[in-house]
């Protein structure tokens, strides 16, 4: 069992957060050219298993896909280019956050219909057990998906193949702003999981280091039992489901158990453990990673006309 | 009566609903977030406080059951009315659409009418990208069994929705998200507009256009910009698509011979395509063309989208040209 | 708790398999203008629980609705018009075999695409509960119909809204060739219902006797506590899964269980039930209305050809 | 080379599809039912014996995920081929294919491409009825990102599935059942056709008719009644759908000045509707009519369902009307 190296965990942690943070202080100048859905609050799911997946391995997130873009190594220039629009992004701009994409590592295209990438991502397992590749699937999603049938033929079909796949339930509780409890009739989500033949586990609010730690043993009993997995990680989402605002005054949820996970948030526990000159300098390096990301994303040029058309076929 | 009331497109797609919910308990309404605060740009709002959650409810992202399920309870007599946030997800509920909703009446030898409604809004406005922004008119126009409809103003919203509430057959309507905050003159009172009808919203002599939706509007716009050059053109909201007022196409493309359609999507096999080919087989000498999404998915940077989408100065410059007229704007 | 009518159920169980042994007989004729989906082997499940149903219940079928037809107390001379292709069918001919319906008997008009009913099923008793009416709505489903997602988005809604419906899974193992054990990674229906919020017993291939009995119970439950139920019965179809032949040719079910469950056939057992002379007098009260029906259905007209337009649009 | 080689249009397909496998273990084939007994008409039979059931299976009723598990085995690098016994089947794959599939390579700005190739089969034939029956071909035509084929002969069969197989796009190739067993001369060696490129199949100079799969057949028989009342009927197979060989189609109508385009499905924004909106659009005088599926669900009973469908007599007869000759057949 490889140790938790908490530096690298803040560094991603801070990394995220600042980069999200930016974005809202960017937004109300309309230099980002999509809708954002920040994953503020619910960094820890993407830090955690990123830190415990090897290079080869492959991950399939959603237009909620920042901290997994940002944690999986990401290019925080192609990240900057792609959200200014730029020719310079992910995909000339043409794909935008919420379709984050880059093969540099192993980052499948994400997308905006809820649901829609899991099949796709046990169809990339189906491959690589076939293929005899190493890389492990890994497939984040939130509690919504769950809701959709197409997740259970998923599941379904990962199980009677026995192929080599993570899902990572990321349940912040809302779809929106509907709450799990009004979607399903039980939301024992890992005990339905069960059922349909994949093994799961509910981590409930789990740290950063728990996270990892409970990735790194899965990944290893999917490589000797061939059989997918699923962890399932509650967390908090602190904004808006879309956009850059805190949602409070939508009042749809209790305000305390928002206060309480904005008091409780993970990157003050991680600095914690580390000593103050450390912090100052990982902040730093991270803010200056950003800072330049952002100007040279400032400094590139918008697509050409022709790009409109282009990549239609491959 | 007041003859100055206006009011948003969206207001008045509230208010046919509330006004049909009030008149008869059959009608209801559901989709994902119909009773959250924002009330699907207000079209929903409140409604599950003043006529209950079982009226008024919010669902599980299950599009597929979803449809089903409104089809179902429409067979059981009641007059569903489905709200879907972007017409994209509309691509989830295809086997209960045309499988099901458009053959039961056919099977049934009318013994199960499907009233369903099936609000549907088209995404378009900055940034939304290549899934959040489709039109699928063209699809359901396609399969007998089905309406559509796509009203433009605030007045054919109203009317055209509490038709469709009232309508025995699965009716699509398909709004969009830059049209719910125009305003226009309403009528207080209850009233219907007949699906089939067309509208000619601006009369012309040199040429027709024909839009639909959204794209309604940017005809109107060119319409303003050829009359500087002395283009006179007429305009025409089709209002419903299936059915389609043909007829009064045709008399327009008759009057003037020349033809544009502005398309609110992919021109391949359109809605275009098809009104192009009507007059094409019943009309002689008539100029066409067809104007539209580009041929690609939509990009979500700001300078490629605008290429991607049909605008006032594309439809006026190809306008101009098929009149052959030698003027030009400064 | 009423008392089983084994005369009724013979009658029953008696009518559909000599229908159906009709329709062999006469298929090969070209009389008959539609594929088949034969119940034969099947038909314990529809009889067992249409004899606990209500006039006012509502029944939701599949292509493979002969049984639950003829079971529920649905016209023999419209169904074999249907069948026919004749006017006087339960939809003019245009719908045949595997779209049966008929508003007489609260028969809702079946689907030939696996699943896509169960849905409508739910809404009609969303409807049924809103609507504060009696009857209880009876979905019937074959055990394939259960890998689509849509089935599991269907209980989920049932169970969230506590809707007055029962499932009746009859699983003959089979979707067409292929064994449940193919398609599914864990077979434990009943288990993954629950998971669901769905109450479900799984009755394993059981009499006629007992499914209905049990039906009852679960019909008298949905009544007092307002909730779903499904139950699973286990059969095994005799012919082929479409048409009138034997599929033994095949070679893709062992021969063994195949001639098992023919050699264990419920009808006989039914048979053995009731006194001879009792016997004889259903049997030949069958074959009467089975033949007067189709010579009804031989005599009745073709429909007229605007008929081929109408109807679209209600 | 046998020159002679007659074998059946199911088995062009199965021969392209062993072919490539054999040339490309990424090649893979699943679908319901490929590997049972009787294997999909012959087109699969006994592939996963001859190639392993890790590239030859059946899968569960999940048509929505088994879609979305090719495109990610795609985006993986493999090249699987999924098999539908109905094209109405497609229905419940529509998310994946038109929200996910077509997109893919764009969003990834052609990092990840999706070759995918969706077979299916129109089911038409006798009583197949309102649900086994459907050709969705003008909705994919519709899709900028998706490529359809609807190869006629087994000639073509064969050649247009190699090549779709190496297609980098998702290209959805449509069969269809009553053609399977038509016979037709298949070189032995392995061959492509270019996405595209249509057929003249048969030469003449009075009209133009254009076929999709099945009903190409029926323009051929239409085009031999036509010659006995000395009206010279040119057929025109397009085989690929999109992309469509426009060009070919302009040029013999503009040879002919007349055009029927017989679609294998419904008039409305479709195929048909394209070819003659195209036809409008760029050249002058062509009579133009459409003829395709009635204006319903298909019925089940043979009387309507005969007369639901194009067949060569109404060919013919719309032929002769415009081409205004004033003979009749006896
Ligand atoms: C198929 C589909 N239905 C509805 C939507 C609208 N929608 C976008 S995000 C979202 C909520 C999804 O919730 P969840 O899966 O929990 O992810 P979260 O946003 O909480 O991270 C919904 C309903 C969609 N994009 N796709
Ligand atoms: C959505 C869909 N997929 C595939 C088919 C083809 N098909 C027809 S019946 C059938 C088997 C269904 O099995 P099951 O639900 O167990 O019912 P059974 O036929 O055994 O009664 C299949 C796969 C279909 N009609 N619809
Ligand atoms: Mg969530
Ligand atoms: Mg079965």
């Amino acid at each position: 069992m490889e140790k938790f190296d908490i530096k690298q965990a803040y560094y991603l942690y801070y990394l995220i957060r600042k980069s999200e943070e930016k974005i809202i202080e960017l937004y109300p100048t309309d230099k980002i050219k999509s809708p954002v859905h920040l994953s503020n609050g619910q960094e820890a799911i993407a830090v955690g298993v990123n830190m415990a997946l090897e290079k080869e391995d492959i991950v399939f997130s959603n237009y909620r896909g920042h901290a997994h873009y940002i944690a999986r190594g990401g290019s925080l220039e192609k990240f900057w280019s792609e959200l200014y629009g730029k020719s310079s992004g992910t995909a000339y701009g043409k794909a935008g956050s919420m379709h984050l994409g880059d093969h540099d590592v192993n980052f499948m295209t994400t997308s905006a219909i809820v649901a829609s990438s899991i099949p796709q991502a046990v169809g990339y397992a189906y491959a690589q057990k076939y293929l005899d590749n190493q890389g492990i699937v890994v497939c984040f999603h939130g509690d919504g998906a769950v809701d959709e049938g197409v997740y259970w033929e998923s599941l379904n079909f990962a199980a009677l193949h026995s192929l080599p796949i993570l899902f990572v339930c990321e349940n912040n509780k809302y779809a929106i702003y509907t709450h799990q409890e009004r979607r399903m009739a039980k939301t024992n989500i890992t005990e339905k999981a069960e059922t349909f033949g994949v093994s799961a586990f509910d981590l409930g609010y789990a740290s950063t280091e728990k996270i990892y730690k409970k990735t790194l043993r899965i990944l290893e009993s999917i490589k000797e039992k061939n059989q997918p997995y699923l962890i399932e990680c509650e967390t908090t989402r602190f904004m808006d489901h879309v956009g850059v605002q805190s949602d409070k005054w939508l009042d749809y949820r209790s305000d305390k158990n928002l206060d309480d996970a904005i008091k409780d948030d993970e990157i003050f526990k991680l600095e914690g453990l580390l000593d103050k000159d450390i912090v100052n300098d990982i902040q730093k390096r991270a803010l200056d990673n950003i800072n330049s990301a952002m100007s040279y994303a400032e400094m590139s040029d918008y697509p050409s006309e022709d790009k409109l058309i282009g990549d239609v076929y491959g | 009566m007041d003859k100055n009331r206006m009011i948003s497109y969206g207001d008045a797609i509230y208010e046919a609903c509330v006004e049909e919910m009030k008149k008869d308990r059959s009608v209801i309404v559901y989709g994902l977030g119909v009773d959250d605060p924002k009330g699907h740009y207000g079209t929903t709002k409140n409604l599950h406080k003043e006529f209950g959650s079982d009226r008024c409810f919010d669902i599980p992202l299950s599009e597929d059951a979803m449809t089903g399920m409104g089809i179902g309870a429409a067979l059981a007599g009641l007059r569903p009315i489905y709200v879907h946030q972007r017409m994209d997800f509309l691509m989830l509920c295809m086997n209960q659409i045309v499988n099901m909703a458009s053959k039961m009446n056919y099977l049934s030898s009318s013994n199960s009418s499907v009233p369903l409604v099936i609000r549907a809004a088209i995404g378009r406005s900055w940034g939304q990208g290549a899934q959040h922004s489709q039109a699928f008119h063209s699809f359901f126009m396609h399969i007998p069994g089905i309406k559509i409809v796509a009203p433009t103003t605030p007045h054919d919203a109203k009317g055209i929705l509490v038709s469709s509430i009232r309508d025995n057959n699965p009716v699509i309507f398909m709004e969009h998200r830059m049209l719910y905050e125009n305003q226009g003159y309403v009528p207080t009172h209850n009233y219907t507009e007949e699906l089939g009808k067309g509208r000619v919203i601006r009369e012309g002599t040199d040429i027709t256009l024909v839009g639909v939706s959204y794209t309604v509007v940017d005809c109107l716009r060119a319409a303003e910009l050829l009359s500087t050059i002395g283009i006179s053109a007429e305009v025409i909201d089709p209002v419903s698509l299936y059915p389609l007022d043909y007829n009064l196409i045709r008399k327009s493309s008759e009057k003037t011979k020349k033809l544009i359609v502005v398309d609110n999507g992919w021109l391949t096999c359109s809605f275009a395509s098809e009104v192009i080919s009507d007059i094409a087989i019943n009309l002689e000498n008539v100029k066409c063309r067809k104007i539209g999404y580009a041929d690609s998915p939509c990009p979500t940077t700001k300078n490629l989208e605008e290429n991607f989408y049909p605008d006032p100065i594309k439809i006026a410059i190809e306008a101009n040209k098929i009149c052959n007229i030698k003027r030009d704007w400064k």
